[in-house]
């Protein structure tokens, strides 16, 4: 059975990789080129099988950061993966040749955050309208839009 | 969409033949579940390719919770899930207790699963409903087994009704615990309703069970394997279906679930018989949770907190937590990130049907138009939690 | 010989047959929807008139004033002829059915063979609905009707053949006489199992649940029907009601002895529209029991599993015919 | 439970097809003898439990005839859509709502401004039929709140019940007799 002592020293053979000292989700924060390598040295050398979300978080100056969350069902360990994609930088690996699942949620970061995942099949808006100006979740994009709420 | 079909399939549909024919199931489709558009890509009857527009129910969630108070938003996260509304509640609210680390009296933690398990009897109610409806149609046997199962999810309704005035969307819970009491006569009410649902349970099986007609409509279609589950990240029912034995009231458990004895269901051939197998083990698990409950309610407070008099009553600390329930459909998860202020920074909403929607594609091919409605009930989707 | 000549005499009893049939069909439906409603505990139509008693009238004149509309893509003439082609047949069924010992327009001593012929016929108009009103989800379910009815019509055939064989005669006057002293539904085993066949054949036939793939609601929203609306809808929905009707009657007279019951002569044909009622009321029930099945397995039940059933049901009635009447003198 | 046996051969599956078909048509012709649940809705209201959460309304104080409300516009500031807007007018006593309108349309009945409301003004009734012709009749003012009032039965929950109800532990007040003396909110 994998126990989090396994997942911590396989982890820390990442250059710049800090583990957080919880262990109900074990926080991996990581370089964004090692976003791929991670998920694969998770996936299939530590059995983290399971795929729960993928989203991203904008923090004003310090740039965009993508977060992942990946579960150990046999173990009952999961695994919060982050990266900082550094100020400006919009652009990302993508996990779908590792998780299927990540196909959508890539799209919706994409469509939200208006990340680039470079090796997505079609990445394209999945919420939104295709003509859609802007990405939402951004915190750059006020709040009262345009498009006054219908009242 | 580079959808990897399994081989077997690939090799039947490959002959260049007739030429194939576009057609649109959905938005407004009576068996879309809500508002979902299939674009089917069909050869004959069998589908060849989906592709899967959703986002016509998109109302931004996530925006909104970066804009409302943790006061004001429980009554708008009950909008996400609009069949389990309390599962999504619960969510949200657990995730601002574990930052603030607020405690919560037990009777509140017990009120929760109470109404957390009726939730998931009314919502496995109209899952088989509207599932029957699609494989039996509106102006046949599907609509008899879909009005009995509708006149049992409103007796559960006027439970929620008795106890906070609300029949679908109800703002039951705050940060701190939960908003109403029980009244008086509650508990004898609830107990005759599950009585008598769980003796409606037994028709339903005699419509339904060894029904030939409804054996050859679920036996082998729309199969999900484990490994394919579990990468896409598919979860409830499903997952348990295809046979992974995760339930996050077992294995992650939260409030007060280890105080209770529930058996998990797991089948292995993950078809759409199995799911509901599962699914129908699962209401008489929460049935029997129920009755736990009116067991051993203990008495005392609801609420650690004074009840609501000020939009900026609560505020949390600086720190993020991803909290998961275990709702009719699957994990429903708030990842939140808060930074003191009376609202959060960050809120990530999981919607278990979101996930489980996003296996269509690597299973439908293959089927007929019938097993794409077949399947699609089967996955019980609600479009609430998929768009956000 | 009654005054009028024997044309007047066909056409006012022509006449009378139809405007009864179309009356009796208006309120069927009003009996599936109120017999429905009770199976699925509610009330059924009760706001027009009392206890919803005008609800059929209201739907007739509710559809009389809709708007035809014609899809602009639509191939014109032959969606306009389909629904007329579609509802002759289904009332031309009941030329030859005889009410009573002598009341009947037509009593063809080819009677059943009539029958039959003309109520495969609704296919054509049927596939003409669905093709020609150049929908997607209509064409497919045109596409389902062929294969469906026609791999149905022939076990009904076999169903309805093992009555005559009994009877000894096509006639379906005769057929009803040849009842007199034991229904034919009673028959020892031939009897059960004829009636059986019938049943689920005639169900498939006019595509009712569980074997309504053709306007499956889920998936092809309303089928052929899907472009029409006003007063071609209600031809349609004429055309499929009288057609179940029809198929009822004919059970009535084929397996339950069409006017035989006790009470006095005049009795006859009030028993055998109850008879005729109590067989749309199964069809009623199985429709509102079951779930639908896919295309290909309805296909298969019927060649599988129906047809060489009803083929060899007629093989044993033939036999045990010869044998009885060979000892039986 | 649902172990069926696969039911292979020619027999064993008519065998299962006819008891199924047999016990399917059971269920729906035992169905026929049971009462219909439906209630002909018009002529027979439905009965509403006691904190049904309808049309909110603007409640009078029935000894001294005054509105309750004193355009404090907590209400306003709590409420998630924000359908509710209110301006005070300050006068030497006490204040008084000078306008108060809410949208109708857009209200998603959650009761959190009756919750938070100190003085019990507005509360729901326990009135559901809120269909209009017209959009423009849903902007309610104060003074058609106030109308509406006294039309409707107001239902259990006010301001102060549901505060006492979520009292945290520390003062526990006793639960007031149900049956208060005198309904403060507009008793139709």
């Amino acid at each position: 059975m994998v126990t989090v002592a396994d997942v911590r020293t396989r982890v820390s053979s990442f250059a710049g990789a800090q583990v957080g000292e919880g262990d109900s989700p074990i926080a991996i924060t990581i370089a964004p080129t090692d976003w791929l390598p991670l998920a694969v040295a998770l996936r299939r050398e530590l059995g983290f099988g399971f795929f729960s979300f993928m989203s991203a978080v904008d923090w004003k100056e310090d740039g965009l950061e993508v977060v992942a969350w990946v579960d150990n069902t046999d173990a009952r360990l999961s695994v919060l993966m982050k990266t900082r994609l550094g100020v400006g930088v919009t652009n990302c690996a993508s996990l779908v040749s590792e998780y299927r699942g990540a196909n959508w949620m890539e799209r919706e970061c994409f469509d939200m955050f208006g990340i680039r995942f470079e090796g997505h099949p079609d990445l394209r808006r999945i919420l939104l309208s295709d003509d859609w100006v802007g990405h939402p979740l951004l915190k750059s994009y006020d709040v009262d839009t345009p498009y006054p709420p219908y009242r | 969409m580079a959808a990897e079909i399994s081989p077997r399939i690939k090799t039947e549909l490959d002959y260049a033949g007739a030429e194939r024919l576009t057609m649109n199931m959905g938005p407004q489709h009576p068996s879309a579940h809500g508002v979902f558009r299939a674009i089917l890509t069909l050869e004959g009857e069998t589908v060849v390719e989906v592709d899967a527009v959703i986002g016509y129910l998109h109302r931004c969630h996530e925006k909104l919770a970066e804009t409302l108070a943790y006061v004001q938003y429980p009554s708008i996260a009950s909008k996400t899930d609009y069949v389990a509304a309390m599962t999504s509640e619960h969510a949200y609210v657990m995730a601002a207790e574990r930052i603030a680390k607020i405690d919560v009296p037990r009777r509140a933690d017990y009120l929760r699963v109470l109404v957390a398990e009726l939730q998931r009897v009314a919502s496995h109610c109209l899952w088989l409903g509207t599932w029957c409806m699609d494989m039996g149609g509106a102006l046949g046997g599907g609509a008899t087994i879909f009005l009995y199962c509708i006149r049992e999810r409103e007796l559960v309704l006027d439970l929620f009704e008795k106890l906070t005035g609300a029949r679908l969307l109800y703002g039951f819970h705050q940060v701190g615990g939960v908003r109403y009491d029980v009244p008086a006569g509650f508990a004898a009410d609830c107990r005759q309703t599950i009585d008598l649902i769980e003796a409606r349970l037994l028709e339903y099986e005699a419509m339904l069970e060894d029904n030939t007609f409804f054996l050859m409509r679920t036996r082998g279609v729309g199969v999900i394997s484990r490994e394919l589950a579990q990468e896409v990240g598919i979860s409830g029912p499903l997952l348990r279906a295809s046979g992974v034995d995760f339930d996050l009231r077992r294995d992650l458990p939260y409030s007060v679930y280890p105080d209770f004895q529930f058996k998990v269901p797991v089948e292995t051939d993950g078809d759409c018989l199995a799911r509901y197998t599962v699914r129908m083990v699962e209401f008489r698990e929460s049935i029997s949770i129920v009755r736990q409950i009116l067991d051993g309610l203990p008495e005392g407070p609801i609420s650690s907190r004074p009840g609501v008099k000020a939009v900026a009553q609560v505020r949390v600390p600086k720190g993020e937590t991803y909290t998961r329930v275990e709702g009719p459909r699957g994990e429903v998860g708030c990842y939140l990130i808060a930074d003191g202020g009376p609202r959060p920074y960050r809120m990530k909403w999981r919607g278990a049907s979101f996930s489980n929607l996003a296996v269509l594609p690597f299973i439908i091919p293959g089927h007929s138009v019938a097993d794409v409605v077949a399947i699609m009930g089967s996955v019980d989707p609600v479009f609430g939690e998929v768009d956000r | 010989m009654s005054p009028l000549p024997p044309a007047a005499v066909g056409t006012i009893a022509g006449v009378a047959v139809l405007l009864g049939v179309i009356g009796l069909v208006t309120y069927v439906t009003l009996l599936e929807r109120k017999f429905a409603a009770r199976m699925q505990s509610r009330v059924g139509p009760y706001r027009v008139g009392p206890h919803g008693l005008l609800q059929p009238i209201a739907d007739a004149i509710k559809l009389m004033m809709k708007e035809d509309i014609v899809p602009r893509e639509a191939d014109k003439t032959v969606f306009n002829l389909a629904p007329v082609i579609f509802l002759i047949p289904c009332l031309l069924i009941f030329a030859t059915i005889p009410f009573a010992p002598g009341l009947g327009i037509a009593d063809l001593n080819i009677g059943i063979l009539f029958f039959l012929a003309v109520s495969s016929m609704e296919i054509v108009g049927l596939f003409m609905a669905g093709w020609s009103s150049n929908n997607k989800y209509a064409l497919l379910s045109a596409m389902r009707a062929v294969n469906q009815i026609i791999s149905y019509d022939l076990p009904f055939l076999m169903a309805a053949l093992i009555p005559v064989i009994l009877a000894g005669s096509l006639k379906l006057g005769d057929i009803a006489a040849a009842q007199e002293g034991l229904w034919f539904i009673a028959y020892p085993v031939l009897g059960q199992l004829g009636f059986l066949a019938y049943i689920v054949a005639s169900v498939a036939a006019e595509n009712r649940v569980p074997f309504d793939i053709l306007e499956a609601e889920s998936e092809l929203v309303a089928g052929f029907r899907v472009e029409y609306s006003g007063m071609k809808f209600a031809l349609i929905q004429l055309g499929e009601y009288a057609h179940v009707l029809g198929t009822s009657f004919l059970g009535a007279l084929l397996f339950l002895g069409a006017w035989a019951g006790p009470g006095p002569e005049w009795l006859g044909p009030v028993w055998f529209i109850l008879k005729a009622l109590l067989i749309f009321l199964l069809i009623t029930w199985i429709r509102w029991s079951f779930i639908r099945i896919r295309v290909d397995q309805i296909l298969q039940i019927s060649w599988k599993l129906l047809w060489p059933a009803s083929v060899i049901l007629v093989i044993a009635t033939a036999i045990t015919v010869v044998v009885r009447s060979s000892n039986g003198g | 439970m649902v172990a069926n046996p696969r039911a292979r051969g020619f027999l064993p599956e008519t065998w299962q097809l006819v008891r199924s078909v047999w016990k399917a048509m059971a269920i729906s012709g035992r169905n026929l003898f049971r009462k219909p649940v439906t209630v002909h809705y018009p002529e027979k209201p439905r009965a509403y439990p006691d904190r049904y959460r309808g049309l909110l309304v603007l409640t009078t104080d029935m000894e001294t005839g005054e509105e309750n409300c004193i355009g404090c516009r907590l209400c306003e500031f709590v409420c998630p859509p924000a359908v509710i807007k209110v301006e005070m007018l300050k006068s030497e006593k006490r204040n008084y709502a000078k306008t108060f309108t809410l949208e109708l349309y857009a209200c998603e009945f959650c009761e959190l401004c009756v919750q938070v409301c100190p003085t019990d003004a507005i509360v729901m009734t326990k009135s559901f039929d809120l269909a209009t012709t017209d959009r423009r009749e849903l902007l309610l003012d104060k003074d058609r709140l106030h109308a509406l009032g006294f039309q409707h039965e107001a239902s259990w929950a006010t301001g102060n019940r549901l505060r006492d109800m979520q009292a945290p532990p520390k003062k526990v007040v006793a639960e007031k007799p149900t049956e208060a003396p005198v309904e403060k909110a507009g008793e139709a």
